[in-house]
């Protein structure tokens, strides 16, 4: 293996090694109410997120996702301390503590966020492509959804405007098996997504979304059929670990179907795979969980230092110019505090 | 009497009326074996199996029309949103099938199906995840839209929904599932467009529906320590809206504040406050306020979420200036 | 052939013939301003209405369909003269003339209306036949929907519910090649809609919509995997002769175009198959355009001669029991004239 | 100064918009190859090319969802709803996305994006197509709402849309597609919110937006003959508001008549009507009326249909009962 394919790996490495670390600490800090409401974790689907970023150019790509989004924010390169802050509701987050979990953005890393709509996420993916292709830029953009959100009626309609108009997109359903409770076998008419494809003349793929190699390959291979304006349909088999939010108490599967897919874990199939290639380093491995480790500590220590936004910022980021409110609203002493 | 929360209100109401009526079948996502994604439909699946409570994909146009179709056809469908915030998605099969085909087809069909589910702002959800959407409903000819505030009301408003042959729209609160408080044992049903009285009063009159409902109640007992008898009235029902009950009520006050959850313009609470100055024009002393959300999408920040939000110290402002009381004295 | 089915032949033929002749009538009346707003004409499709119509028991089956349903309320048996009155406004039509061309129905006839949003009604029919099978009333419902509503949402999200419960519809695309001025093509990503059923794990058949024969036995076919909880889509091929509603110019083609599919119209097909038979009669085909001539004569007749509903109507057909309204509304006049 | 139609007016505001900015891009069904459904697009395709001039599907969730997106990435589309009936289809992607990207992002990202379409009854057409949907949008923070009645507004309102930097949702009127008036030929942009007094009188306010404003106007013209000076105001944005205007108009007259062809409850007009009974407590001499469309789905029938809407003689009663005129007078 070549010494730069190698770097590469470790550094997918790294990236997943961080969102798994950092989904841990999440899941702590919302049991310490530093955390509330929805808040999806990404753990046991950080392949997909990371094997695509691998392969973007995000100086002219774009990503877009759901509100399981912790990783996909990560992935782009936002900063661990920035996230954090915004799951804290913090106005050092990312979105100014208006967002949380769910609504991660970051305009100039090209992540376009965290969506709290199921599905609603795929047609404006497609419009940003659409603006790819009308400006020429070269980018492609990457629309992440779950196995729940293929129903949808939104995107279909996507599947068959991005084909039509052969944009620059890439979907990719993230299949973990469960939407909330529900097994995504009882509520599709197939048991292949990527069959959807053939509805819209597209490409539809399916990939181990456990193992990423076979992620960036796919991603690889999509990115190019992309830039060329055609669209393609990946379904990346995954599994979640978690519950579906923070408040699921999981009574429609077993700790062993859990622990079944934890054997095939993402992160232990690339270190098998680094061993095979004899490029395993034990401490350069031990290395990167330490320093997750750190950042993820740091995220929290930033996250809990940083100002709560002031109360008047409430009536702020809605409109580019003068805002202006339909009357009633809050006294003035709200604004000005 | 039992003290039960809303959320079992809400169960024991289903259970009767699909055991009573065969037609009454429930469709929504996680209804059936996750018991719901707020627990509202617990048990229900166990009771009447899987052709009768039943799991949907997340299509809320799709089973939103199918409950359409269904009710058309005879069945009696209890369409279960996960929030009101996701039926805007179906919004079209509400507005244009649900409320409409009995009117297109010169009356020979009867649409008798029940929309609900959580609507208003939770705890740290951010602004899709919290909007307080009655005014959509109530804007349109063709449906009934209630918004219960305690178990019982909850309880049979449902029940009479069930029954009822035309399409009617809940909107019921998830900060209030867990809240307990009595409900007759014996069975009982609660009209459709009746407002409820819930404290009598000669100085002011108090007017919300659903969550904030509480809130008012609150505000007329601080009120109380300062010597003002608030009359709150719990709207129940938007449409029909019960205009006699409260237009005797602020004839009888002369002051009104009505409370709202959802944001200002183009509002139930704002058409209600215009509805009583028009009415009671000449009775008022003040004019009649209006508490809102603020005119923002909802942020995440919890500090900043509640004071988005109507509250008690919103209330007792408004309260103040409509009985021309100075903000030092509360 | 066994004179049962030659019969039934002539039967589908006078029917074929009514929607013509009606339909020819109804444009006339629009341009006498007997009519108003939008208007669409069937002819040219008269096989995909008259084909499932003869196939279908109305004793516990259901038709659906949008708002070029003439035709189709012909064929489930409506009489011509509550469809014109409905057509006119009037208080005898079918709608009470609150509905017009585009909302006739007909609950005796289980027809279950027109519609007017392009797509809706393929959900709501997805409802009527989970009725049915709930009510094991051995029905199946047929919905019908033109070429340009295969790409909305509500058509996806049905056929996925309809599959995965296994529900008595069938779907019935009437692919005229237009939708309003936009050719199918260019805005399908797919040039065979049967395709799409496999998105669903449904069987998908495409036929020759010209050709009654061939399209009651696709109707056939359907019917009897519906019946068994099998739903089914079909794409009828076929051409609309007039535009899209009276208000349409039709720059967007050739009258070459129109002429070359009024070579396969749908009755010429019929004739030229019950002549090869041996069973074709000029005096009774002849008779056949008199009777739905004079069928339609007495229609308008009686669609002149009906009353307007008087104004308080409006206020009627809005709630099952006591009507009420949100104030302001109109002064008690109205209501009590 | 030329005479140009309504229809004709928006086309030339998109011409020059075009003309000016190549971010700008068109999208809807039917507005290229055939010239727009209503013909407001007439010769884009020809001027832009099917690069910028874009028939979509028939999908509203999804064209006006892409176009969303392609507003984030940096143009400015102009989404033409065919109908605002067939925007419901696409109202959770205008609520959800177009009018919350800014504030969930923090401030972030931007969605400079036109919808635009007719809404509103035209004739013959019965309920679903025949809504005047403005209250839906009025409702929405994050979303600026304009229905202009005249062509030098169409004109003015589009261009300044155009290039605004957050989601304009524009109200147009079929029935007024062929209305002509004069536009300066000289490029102009009208701001946003900003009502405009277009007859100055001290007896009574006569308040619109859209179609009914013409209708004002004529109740104007009756009422001068009365001996009764109307101001007539057409507010042209709903959000903002211009309250300023409409307030000042009141306490001066001390009588007003809002008139809107929505639904009255949680409407556009009954939220108008509130806030100047409020604003105007002290100075009104009469409940301030709403004359808004009748509470049930729009009949087929021409008569029925007519009935149900604003006329000018609802706008005459309405006037009498506020300046307690007697019928007989009118
Ligand atoms: C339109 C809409 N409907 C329902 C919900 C509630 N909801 C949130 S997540 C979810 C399940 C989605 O499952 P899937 O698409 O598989 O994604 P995953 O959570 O597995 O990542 C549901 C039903 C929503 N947010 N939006
Ligand atoms: C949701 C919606 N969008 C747009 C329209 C306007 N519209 C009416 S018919 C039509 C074309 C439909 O074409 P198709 O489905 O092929 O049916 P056809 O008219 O050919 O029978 C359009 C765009 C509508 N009625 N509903
Ligand atoms: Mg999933
Ligand atoms: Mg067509």
């Amino acid at each position: 293996m070549k010494k730069n394919d190698a770097d590469q790996l470790w550094q997918i490495r790294a990236s997943m090694v961080l969102m798994r670390i950092f989904e841990e600490k999440t899941g702590q800090m919302y049991g310490l109410k530093k955390i509330g409401g929805f808040c999806h974790l990404y753990n046991g689907q950080e392949a997909i997120a990371a094997g695509f970023a691998a392969i973007l150019d995000y100086s002219k790509d774009y990503v877009l996702t759901g509100y399981r989004d912790h990783g996909h924010a990560l992935a782009a390169g936002l900063e661990a301390k920035t996230i954090m802050a915004e799951l804290f509701g913090k106005v050092s987050g990312c979105s100014r503590g208006k967002g949380g979990s769910m609504h991660l953005f970051d305009a100039a890393k090209h992540f376009l966020g965290g969506n709290g709509i199921v599905g609603a996420q795929i047609p404006v993916a497609t419009g940003v492509a659409f603006a790819q292709k009308y400006r020429k830029t070269g980018g492609i953009t990457v629309v992440f959804f779950g196995d729940g959100a293929i129903h949808q009626g939104a995107f279909h309609e996507a599947l068959n405007l991005a084909r039509i108009w052969n944009l620059p997109v890439i979907f990719v359903c993230e299949n973990n098996q469960w939407g909330m409770g529900t097994s995504w076998k009882r509520v599709s008419a197939v048991d292949d997504f990527s069959l959807m494809a053939a509805a819209y003349g597209i490409r539809g793929e399916p990939v181990d979304g456990m193992n990423i190699l076979k992620v960036k390959e796919a991603a690889e291979r999509a990115a190019n059929e992309a830039r060329a304006g055609n669209p393609v349909l990946i379904e990346a088999r995954t599994y979640r670990y978690k519950g579906h939010s923070m408040s699921d108490p999981q009574k429609y599967r077993t700790r062993e179907e859990i622990d079944e897919y934890k054997k095939q874990d993402p992160i232990l199939i690339l270190d098998d795979y680094l061993k095979e290639q004899a490029i395993w380093d034990d401490s350069k491995a031990a290395s990167q969980e330490v320093s997750a480790t750190a950042i993820t500590a740091q995220a929290v220590e930033f996250a809990e230092q940083s100002a709560a936004p002031a109360i008047h910022t409430l009536y702020e980021d809605i409109y580019a110019g003068e805002p202006f409110f339909m009357k009633p609203c809050l006294s003035n002493e709200a604004r000005s505090d | 009497m039992a003290q039960i929360s809303y959320r079992e209100a809400l169960n024991r109401a289903m259970v009767e009326e699909m055991k009573r009526d065969d037609s009454v079948v429930l469709m929504g996502e996680e209804v059936a074996e996750y018991d719901g994604a707020y627990k509202v439909t617990r048990g229900l699946l166990e009771k009447f199996g899987p052709g009768r409570v039943i799991d949907t994909p997340i299509t809320e146009l799709g089973f939103t029309g199918l409950g359409v179709g269904a009710a058309i056809a005879g069945l009696r469908p209890v369409v279960e949103w996960m929030t009101h915030n996701f039926a805007l998605l179906a919004l079209d099969q509400v507005v244009n099938e649900a409320a409409k085909t009995r009117h297109m087809s010169g009356g020979q069909l009867s649409v008798p199906i029940v929309f609900r589910g959580p609507n208003g702002p939770a705890e740290y959800l951010s602004s899709q995840h919290s909007q307080a959407l009655a005014s959509y409903w109530m804007h349109i000819p063709g449906l009934k839209v209630v918004a219960p505030a305690f178990p019982a009301d909850a309880y049979g408003l449902l029940k009479t929904a069930i029954r009822d042959n035309d399409p009617v729209v809940i909107l019921e609160s998830e900060m209030l599932y867990g809240y307990k408080a009595e409900v007759p044992e014996e069975e009982f049903l609660t009209p459709l467009g009746k407002a409820n009285i819930l404290r009598q009063g000669e100085d002011i009159s108090l007017i919300s529906f659903g969550r904030p409902v509480h809130l008012a109640l609150q505000a007329a007992v601080l009120l109380e320590q300062r010597g003002v008898q608030a009359e709150v009235i719990d709207l129940r029902s938007l449409r029909p809206l019960d205009e006699d009950t409260i237009a005797q009520s602020v004839k009888k006050t002369g002051r009104a504040v009505v409370i709202d959850e959802s944001w200002p313009a183009a509002s139930a609470g704002s058409y209600i406050a215009y509805r009583l100055a028009a009415e009671c024009f000449d009775y008022l002393d003040a004019p009649v306020e209006l508490v809102a959300s603020e005119d923002v999408p909802m942020p995440y920040n919890h500090a900043l979420e509640l004071a988005v939000q109507p509250s008690v110290d919103k209330i007792m402002a408004a309260a103040r200036r409509v009985l021309y009381l100075e903000a030092a004295h509360g």
